[in-house]
C-alpha cells in the first residue's frame, strides 16, 4: 500500500474540513491554557493549505513544498509554525517521489517529531503535539497495511491524549499555569488527533 | 468589549493601512511595515517583529535610530516565516541583520527559519531575544522570560548604535547588553479581547488586581483586591530591584507604560511613586518614558520597566532617533 | 472602573507631581503647570487651562512654540480663579497673553475674573474660546459650542505665531482663525469615571454607540447599535465637511484622537477611512495626527478633527515646536 | 434687625455643615443633568469657607473678602465662581460696615444676581441659580424684620424651585439635555434653597 498526490490533495481537502469543523473546541482547549487561537488559526492554515495544492502535479514532494509555502505566507502561531516545518521536512524527505509506501509513515512522522523538537525545543513529555507525532509515529512503526496503519494511527492519538490528560504542560503558554494544565487536553494533541481522524477516514 | 472596526478577519491589514498612510516615513510591504526610504547601506540592519495589538510595538518603532523593518503578525499572533524574511531582506544594508523580537516560542521559529532562508543570500543575521518580563520566569530561569515593554529600551541603544556605524557583532551585543540590563513587571486590571474572539482574553472580577500578568493575559504572580497605586507601585519596584542584574549600576531609566485603557493620569500618579522609591534607593533616573509605549489594544493595567545604565547605553539611549511614537 | 489612584482627593496633584517629575522642562505652582524656563521678555504669552482627567490636555502642551502655562482644575472641574491668575502672571513676558480654552461655562467666568484681576498690573490679555465641537450647538450658534480637541491645533498655530515675535493682537487673531477653521466631532462607546464617583458619568448599553457625545459625557445626537468603523467614520467626515467654515481650503491637516481605551489600532482603521474620504472630497491631507491627543480618561471612543489651513496656517503648523507628547 | 460678623461666621458654619448633608442629593441631581459634582464640589467649598472665616474680624466686608478668597482659590466650577462672584459683590457692597440690615437684604441679593449674570451669561427663566436668588431677593423686598425675612426667603426658595421644575434647563450643560430637564430640579436652585434652609435657621 502507498499514497499518492491524489491521497494528498483529498487529505488536504479533510484537513481543511477537519480545522474548520473543529474551530470552536480547538479554540475553547487553548482559552484554557493559552491565548484560545489554535482553532481560528489552524482553520485558516489549513483552508490556505488545501488552496495551495496544485492540481495537476504528481510530485508527492511538490505538494508538500506547496503546502510548506502556503504555511509560511500565513501562519505565525507557534502550532502553525511547527506544521510549516512538518510540510518541509516530508517536501525533503520526499524528493522525486510520486508515492510513498505505508511502511515508510513511521520514519517521516519521527522525523517530523525530531525537526520540530529541533525547531521549537520541546522535549517529549512537555505534553505538547510532539508527543501526540511521538505517540502515532511509534504506533505505525512496522506497519505496511493501510488499514491497520489508520487503526494504529487513530488509537495511538486517543490513548496519548488519555495518557498526557492528567500531566502538568511544560511549554510556551501553558507551562505558566502550571498545574492547573492537570485535568485538561493540550490544545496542540487534540487538534493533531482531530485532523488525524478526518484524513485517514 | 467593543471596537471601531469593520471585518475581523481585516483587522490588521486596515490597521496597516491606516499607519502607513499617516506616517509617509513608513512603508509597508504585505505583513511588513519597513522605512520607506531603502535601507541605508553600510549600516547593520534591525528588525523586530511579533502579534499585532500591541501598538506602538511592534511597528510603530521603525525609524531612524531604532528599527529598520518590522514583521507583523495577527493580533497576537507571531508574524509568518515569509513576513520574517521579507523584514530581514528589507533592513540588509550589506553588514547584516540583528533579530531583536520578544521570547516567544512561534516568533522564534519563525525568525529562526527566516534567517535560514536569508543565508542563501548572504545576509548574515544574529538574534537578540527579549527577555525581561521577571514575572515569567524565576531568576535562574532568565532564559525562559518573555519579552514585554523593556524591549523599547533595546530597540533605542541597538538603533543607536548600528547608527552610528558599528557592525554586527557590536550591534548584537550591544542589544544583548542592554536585554540583560532591564526588568520589566506588570499588572493587569481588565482583559482586551481579541477582534472576533468571543470573549475576551481573561476574565478578571471588578475589583480586583494581578500582579505580574502578561501582555497576552498570561497568568501572574498574584490575583487580590485592587490595592492604592502606591502599595501597587512600591511592589512593583521591590519585585524589579530584587530581582538579580549582572551590572547594576547606580543611573538607570524607567518606563511607566499604559497597557491600554490607563490614562495617563494614573501612569503619572504611580511614576511619583516609582521615581521617589528609586531615589530612595540611591538610583538616578535618567530620561524616564511615561505613556502608551507597549499596549495590549484595550487592557487596563500598566508595566514599569527599569534599565540600569553604563555611560555608553546613557549615551545611545540619548542619541538622536524618531519614529511615528518616540523622538529623542 | 479600576483606577491606580490612591485618595481621590489627591487625585490630580499627584497626576501633577508625576507630570513634572517626568518632564524636567516643565513645573508647577499649586494648580499651575508651567514652563521651567522663565517667560521669555518680549513674547507674547499663551495660557490655557480647564478640568483635569484629560490628559495631555491641557498640561501636557505647556511647551516651546505652544502654550507657556496651563491652569488646571480637578477632574471635569474648571481651574480656580487663582490658578488662572498665576498662570496668566507665568506666562506674561510683558507683551500680553493670550488665553486660549475651551468654551465652559465655569472656566469662562474664571479666566475672565483672573483677567481683571492682573489688569491692575498692567498684563493686557485676550481671549479666544475653542468651539470645535459641532455636536453641541447649531452652525448658527457656534459660538456656544464647547471647545474640544481641536484646540491642540489652535494651540500649536497661535504657539508657532508667538514664537515668532507677534504681538498680541495678531496672535489673538491667528488662535481665532485657527479656531474658526476647524471642527470636531466625537463617538463614545464607554464611559470613564470620577475619581472618588460612586458611578461612570453615564451609562451605554454593551453594544452601543453615541455619535456627538462630549468629552464629559454631554449627550450627542444619537445612540444607537455599534456600526462598523467605516460607516462611523464616513457619518463623522460626512458631518464636519457638512458644517459650513469661513474660509475653506482644499488642505486640511485631520486628528483622529482616542477618547481614552480606544487603542491605536482601531485609530489607524478609521483614519484609513477618514484619509481615503478627505481625499474622495478633494482634499489634501497635511501633517495628520493619530493618537491620544485629548482624552477622557477610561473612556472609549474617539474624535476626528479637520481644520482648513490657508498658507499661513500650514506654515504656523510645521514650526518647530516641542512639549512632552508632540513634537514637531 | 441686622446682621453682624458673628451671624456671618455661624452663617458659615452652618452652610458647611449643610453642605456637608446635601453632597449626596445634590450630587444626584447633578448627575441627571450635568457632571454629577454639585455635591462634591460645594461640600468642599463651603468648608474652604467656614474655615477662611477669620475669627476676630468685625467688619463685614472683610469676611466676605476672606470668603471670596477662599472660593478663588479652592473652586473652578459654574457654581462655585458664581459663589466667588457673590462673594466678592457683597465684599464689595458692605465695605466699611458692621452690621448689615435686613431691609438691605433684598438689594444685597439683588446685586449678586445681577452680577452673576452679568458674569455667567444666564438669563432670567434659564432655569439656574439665578432664578433661585432672583425669587429670593424679590421676596425680600421690603422686608424688615428677621423673622419674616426668614419666612418669606424660604418659601420663595422652594416656590421657585416648584415653579421651575416643570421647565427645561437653558443654560451650560444641562441645555444639552433639552426636554429629559424637565421634571428634574436644577442642582444649583436645589443647593441654593438647601444652604438657605440652614443658614437662616
Ligand atoms: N515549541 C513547541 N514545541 C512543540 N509544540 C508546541 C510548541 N509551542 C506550541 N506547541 C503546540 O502548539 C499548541 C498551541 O498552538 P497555538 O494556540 O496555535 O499557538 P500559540 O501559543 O502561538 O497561540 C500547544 O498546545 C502545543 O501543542
Ligand atoms: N452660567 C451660569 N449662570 C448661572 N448659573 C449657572 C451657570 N452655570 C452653572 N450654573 C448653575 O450651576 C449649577 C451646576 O453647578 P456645578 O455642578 O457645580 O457646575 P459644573 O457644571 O461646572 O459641574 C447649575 O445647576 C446652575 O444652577
Ligand atoms: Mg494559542
Ligand atoms: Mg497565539
Ligand atoms: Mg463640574
Ligand atoms: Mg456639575
Amino acid at each position: 500500500m502507498a499514497l499518492d498526490a491524489d491521497d494528498l490533495r483529498l487529505a488536504a481537502d479533510r484537513a481543511r474540513d477537519a480545522a474548520a469543523a473543529a474551530h470552536d473546541e480547538l479554540n475553547a482547549a487553548d482559552g484554557r491554557l493559552g491565548d484560545g487561537d489554535t482553532g481560528v488559526m489552524l482553520k485558516r492554515l489549513f483552508a490556505a493549505i488545501a488552496e495551495a495544492a496544485p492540481a495537476d502535479e504528481r510530485d508527492v514532494s511538490k505538494l508538500f513544498q506547496a503546502f510548506a509555502k502556503a504555511c509560511a505566507a500565513s501562519t505565525g502561531s507557534s502550532l502553525g509554525t511547527l506544521v510549516t516545518v512538518a510540510m518541509m521536512t516530508l517536501a525533503k524527505a520526499t524528493r522525486g517521489r510520486e508515492t510513498v509506501p505505508v511502511a515508510e509513515l513511521a520514519g517521516l512522522l519521527a522525523a517530523v517529531r525530531d525537526q520540530m523538537m529541533a525547531r521549537g525545543g520541546a522535549q517529549l513529555g512537555d505534553k505538547s503535539v510532539v508527543d501526540a507525532l511521538d505517540a502515532v509515529a511509534r504506533s505505525l512503526d512496522g506497519v505496511t497495511d493501510g488499514a491497520a496503519a489508520r487503526a494504529a494511527a487513530r488509537a495511538a492519538a486517543i490513548a496519548a491524549l488519555d495518557e498526557f490528560r492528567g500531566r502538568e504542560n511544560r511549554l510556551g503558554r501553558a507551562r505558566m499555569f502550571g498545574a492547573r494544565t492537570k485535568g485538561l487536553d493540550d490544545p496542540g494533541m487534540l487538534a493533531f488527533a482531530r485532523l488525524l481522524d478526518a484524513v485517514i477516514v | 468589549m467593543k471596537k471601531l472596526m469593520n471585518a475581523p478577519d481585516a483587522f490588521v491589514d486596515e490597521m496597516l493601512d491606516g499607519l502607513v498612510a499617516a506616517h509617509p516615513a513608513l512603508a509597508r510591504e504585505a505583513r511588513v511595515i519597513r522605512l520607506a526610504a531603502p535601507a541605508r547601506k553600510g549600516k547593520v540592519g534591525i528588525v523586530s517583529g511579533g502579534g499585532s495589538g500591541h501598538l506602538p510595538l511592534f511597528t510603530g518603532y521603525v525609524g531612524r535610530g531604532l528599527l529598520d523593518a518590522c514583521a507583523i503578525g495577527d493580533v497576537f499572533a507571531g508574524p509568518s516565516v515569509d513576513a520574517c524574511e521579507q523584514a530581514i531582506r528589507a533592513a540588509d544594508g550589506g553588514r547584516g541583520v540583528l533579530r531583536l523580537y520578544g521570547n516567544y516560542g512561534g516568533d522564534r521559529m519563525n525568525f529562526d527559519l527566516a534567517g535560514e532562508m536569508v543565508e542563501i543570500d548572504d545576509i548574515e543575521t544574529t538574534t537578540v531575544l527579549g527577555t525581561d518580563d521577571i514575572a515569567s520566569a524565576a531568576p535562574a530561569e532568565s532564559g525562559k522570560r518573555r519579552g514585554v515593554a523593556g524591549i523599547i529600551y533595546a530597540y533605542k541603544i541597538a538603533g543607536a548604535k548600528a547608527d552610528a556605524g558599528a557592525d554586527l557583532a557590536e550591534v548584537t551585543a550591544t542589544a544583548q547588553a542592554a536585554v540583560d540590563a532591564c526588568r520589566t513587571i506588570g499588572v493587569a486590571l481588565s482583559p482586551c479581547q481579541i477582534p472576533g474572539a468571543a470573549a475576551p482574553t481573561f476574565a478578571i472580577g471588578a475589583d480586583e488586581i494581578e500582579m505580574g500578568m502578561g501582555i497576552h493575559g498570561e497568568p501572574g504572580i498574584w490575583r487580590d483586591k485592587l490595592r492604592s497605586a502606591d502599595d501597587v507601585a512600591d511592589e512593583m519596584v521591590k519585585r524589579l530591584l530584587a530581582d538579580p542584574v549582572k551590572h547594576a549600576s547606580d543611573r538607570v531609566s524607567v518606563l511607566v507604560n499604559s497597557l491600554g485603557a490607563t490614562p495617563l493620569e494614573e501612569l503619572f500618579i504611580v511614576y511619583r511613586r516609582v521615581a521617589r522609591q528609586l531615589t530612595k534607593n540611591g538610583l538616578t533616573i535618567v530620561r524616564p518614558l511615561v505613556g502608551h509605549y507597549v499596549t495590549s489594544m484595550e487592557m487596563a493595567g500598566l508595566s514599569i520597566s527599569l534599565i540600569h545604565l553604563d555611560a555608553a547605553r546613557e549615551a545611545l539611549l540619548a542619541a538622536p532617533a524618531e519614529c511615528p511614537f518616540w523622538r529623542v
